[in-house]
């Protein structure tokens, strides 16, 4: 189980349609990049962590962790921002540290608005719609196959790991290595043999070459449909606001 | 007896490999629950799969209500219509990530209109008593289930016949009593149900047939009379069931009238000799 | 229950992806246009794959399971430090270039979804350096070296490819950022400083665990 | 009673879950055989997981003939070289392409020399009657075989504590009992086993000890008193085992003297009262 995964099927915006709250959330991540990053960003963050956790309750722990590693990105990219390579070699960038906290800033805001979106939309309810974007069926299709045995292989893959732990394989980095060349083998023929498997089991089942399904309604509520744009409305607001203040 | 679905003098073998039997016969009565008994790698799967045209035997044939089965796409159809199987493990079965999607999947490839595959979706996920997991994604969901989810992706096709290749392995008792429920559930709704297992006290406990498979012939009859021959299963690699070895102990000792049933559960015996 | 945080998402690991927001929006729209006909010629490949024979579409289906997979397993590196490899070196090897790139960016669209691993909007960047330029530069380094003998050349597609995917996000970076002296050279410096050349070490660990999984996977 | 193994006050939660369990303690004694009882989804697995190392107890501690265990690399190594854990699905801990070359694993990681290595690898073929199998690939065993594999890589490794997960899962009667045999075997030369399963008639046939999990809780004895008790076996889902009813039985009838044992299988049975 992955946690934003798991939190998208609790969402309670589950019931919402995946096109308005791609509306919400990306009109939310168009202000956090159009909009001058100050104050731009920080109020598009604020706005952005006010809806997700106190109207679509994101579990604040999951955002957390969830954040870590692209803002750990985001910051040691930015550290070269502080220097600078001249004729005379490295030296202190003049606005260095302005020109990083723009981009961390602006950084900070989008991600939250793709945590947002990707915390209170299960993938089992977009991918099948993308379709309707004009996206070819095969590829999706495929898309929604991966998103299905990923989950089943990762298992495979931590039992697996378990299992090579418990025989010492940790126990130094030769043995680190054997495990994981042995791990990296077992799990393609494994994904292999489920796809074998699997299609033996559709077989029973019909396939012929199609996985259609029938999609669950979502219907679009216009409430919240009519909503969805207002959290972006308020980021262009105050921030224009803020700006127009001396 | 009319047997709905039956394997005429048929004969299998695997690319490469030594034939897996050599010519087996066997009628599925219809509306009768029958359990296909062998130990591991006697070719039980392999008998199920020639049964519901996973597999096309090398001789002989099956028959669906009496006629051979054609292996052209319309002949198939018309067999996996009609017949269902559900392997033992789910996830050889579920291919999306949406229960709802997954269990509609073969009333869509039917070609069935809109509201009537939303109908035969609601009416399996009911049937298998899972109605609150139509919206959960299927890698969430406990190996139970799955299990379930997977027989509702057979059964929204309203097959005649369920083949289910060992249904309880895996399965906790309390979800085996749970889904020996929901079997009796849809024989007395007409469905005729055949699962393969090698626990001997399951299949006494559950089916009114038994066929048992061992060295390379099929053994088939009653369940209650099959699975109380002790050579028989001996010969099957299999381990005589409780049931009958303490019925006979108690008969012998005048506990039980001669003609009473074999006790099917331990629970069974609280009142007996009362 | 399991968790597959188990095998995911330990904090220590080098980040790799370009994260959401962090591209100015005209680069992050140049870049999906460079990555767009790569990814319509893989989905025409990938169509005309599946049309031919309907089965290989599950196939498919465990190719891209196990790429999300690989690409979330941590390898040690000879400095001692971890990362995550592409694994886009062994897929162009596997499956060739094309219907890599497509595999390629829907994990990529995934790790964004399911980890917050890159962005949406940086999509077609990240999609640039992993799921093109990556395999297409190992598949080419494979089919070079490959009369060297099947597991030299696979070290040196795995290799490239590995090197070639953080080469070409060194140059993103460096377009999107120039250095305020020197300009796009100098940015490329200080990126390829801390992105590429640690990466080096890693794209040898990259090379040497596909070698070893290609070696198993050919006696088993 | 001297524990080799054992949790003293154990808690566990997976991330962004609740925890499996709060507080749970066992002792595993030297040179026993116990089962771990309960139903799927209560947390036996995450304890086996628990006592070998693969997990680490959010509070609480694991202890090592007396001394709790260290999660240093060192103490680990320590804990896995004492104790080894077999998976239900042999699969997940065959990833080498020969026999011999799986079993070899554990002792190659172990840094031993190869002469070492190799005679360790003979012993764990040769105890789990699998000599023969020692060439051949392992992707084109049986399942049973598959099993004895994975129970032979951690063989080699000589543990004192074998921990099994399921271990008839899968099997065949006949399969079950030549593990059943095979452990017998490996306990009368020192070592001790845990094993889980949900089959209670299983367990009261194998087990001097059971242990039941139940509504996060532990309730430990030896098997042949704990598994009579019906009302633990009913709170903790399980179903009761045939034995001790039939044994109630015969008992109350007279027919077996008030202190004889419960039979433990059916063939029991055949010479029973006469």
């Amino acid at each position: 189980m992955l946690a934003i995964d798991a939190a998208a099927y609790r969402s309670p915006w589950r019931r919402h349609h995946p096109a308005a709250k791609a509306l919400l959330a990306g009109g939310l991540l168009g202000c956090a990049l159009v909009l001058p990053p100050w104050p731009g960003a920080p109020v598009t963050a604020a706005i952005t962590l006010a809806v997700a956790l106190g109207w679509a309750r994101v579990p604040p722990r999951t955002l957390l962790r969830a954040a870590r590693t692209p803002l750990g990105f985001a910051l040691t990219g930015s550290l070269t921002f502080l220097v600078t390579v001249g004729p005379d070699g490295l030296g202190w960038a003049d606005g260095g540290v302005r020109r990083a906290a723009d981009v961390v800033a602006r950084c900070t805001a989008a991600l939250l608005c793709q945590l947002l979106f990707a915390g209170t939309t299960p993938l089992a309810d977009t991918l099948p719609r993308l379709t309707r974007l004009g996206l070819p069926v095969t590829l999706v299709e495929v898309a929604a196959l991966i998103y299905r045995m990923l989950f089943v292989v990762l298992d495979t893959t931590r039992r697996i790991r378990d299992a090579q732990a418990g025989r010492l394989g940790t126990r130094s980095l030769r043995a680190a290595w054997r495990s994981l060349g042995g791990l990296g083998s077992a799990v393609f023929i494994r994904s292999f043999d489920r796809a074998r498997r699997l299609e033996a089991g559709l077989a029973g089942r019909g396939y012929t070459g199609s996985l259609s399904v029938a999609v669950a309604e979502i219907p679009l509520k216009t409430r919240f449909l009519a909503t969805a744009p207002l959290p972006a409305a308020l980021a262009i607001l105050t921030t224009l606001t803020l700006q127009s203040l001396p | 007896m009319t047997a709905v679905l039956s394997a005429h003098d048929v004969a299998y073998a695997y690319e490469g490999a030594d034939p897996v039997f050599a010519g087996l016969s066997l009628d599925v009565a219809a509306g009768r629950s029958l359990a296909l008994l062998g130990p591991n790698g006697v070719g039980k799967t392999t008998l199920l799969r020639l049964l519901t045209g996973g597999l096309r035997p090398a001789r002989g044939e099956i028959r669906l209500d009496g006629s051979p089965v054609s292996y052209s796409r319309r002949g198939l159809t018309e067999l996996r219509t009609r017949v269902q199987l559900v392997l033992q493990d789910p996830d050889d079965q579920l291919f999306s990530a949406s229960v709802t999607q997954d269990v509609s999947f073969g009333p869509v490839n039917l070609g069935l209109p809109a509201d009537e595959v939303r109908a035969r979706v609601v009416e399996a996920l009911a049937a298998m008593e899972i109605t609150e997991l139509a919206d959960r994604p299927t890698h969430l969901l406990s190996f139970g289930q799955r299990k379930r989810v997977a027989i509702a992706g057979a059964l929204a096709l309203r097959p005649a016949v369920l083949v289910l290749d060992e249904p309880t392995a895996g399965l906790d008792p309390s979800g085996v009593e749970a889904l020996l429920a929901t079997l009796a559930d849809l024989q007395a709704a007409d469905t005729t149900i055949v699962a393969s297992t090698h626990d001997v006290d399951l299949a006494h406990r559950w089916a009114q047939d038994a066929a048992v498979l061992a060295g390379g012939r099929l053994h088939t009859g009653p369940a209650a009379g099959l699975l109380a021959d002790e050579a028989l299963l001996h010969a099957a690699r299999l381990r005589p069931a409780w049931g009958p070895a303490v019925g006979r102990l108690l008969r012998r000792h005048g506990i039980l009238p001669a003609d009473a049933p074999d006790p099917r559960t331990p629970a069974d015996l609280a009142a007996t000799g009362d | 229950m399991t968790t597959v945080h188990e095998v995911l998402e330990r904090s220590g690991v080098t980040p790799v992806h370009i994260a959401e927001g962090y591209l100015p929006v005209t680069h992050a729209v140049a870049w999906s246009a460079a990555a767009a006909p790569f990814i319509v010629h893989g989905v025409i490949r990938l169509n005309r794959q599946i049309q031919a024979a309907p089965e290989d579409k599950l196939l498919l289906g465990a190719s891209g399971a196990f790429c999300f997979v690989l690409s979330a397993l941590k390898i040690p590196s000879v400095t001692g430090s971890c990362s995550h490899p592409t694994g886009t070196g062994l897929g162009a090897i596997l499956f060739r270039p094309p219907i890599m790139t497509v595999l390629g960016t829907i994990t990529l669209l995934f790790q964004a979804l399911l980890l917050a691993h890159g962005g949406l909007t940086t999509l077609g960047a990240n999609a640039f350096s992993m799921a093109v330029a990556g395999p297409w530069a190992g598949y080419a380094a494979y089919l070079l070296t490959r009369r060297l003998g099947l597991l030299p050349a696979v070290f040196a597609g795995a290799f490239v490819a590995d090197l070639t995917t953080y080469c070409v996000t060194s140059v993103q970076l460096a377009l999107a950022f120039p250095d305020a002296e020197s300009g796009f050279t100098g940015a490329l410096a200080k990126f390829g400083g801390i992105f590429a050349v640690t990466q080096i070490p890693l794209a040898v660990s990259e090379g040497l665990l596909t070698v070893l999984v290609v070696r198993l996977l050919r006696t088993s």
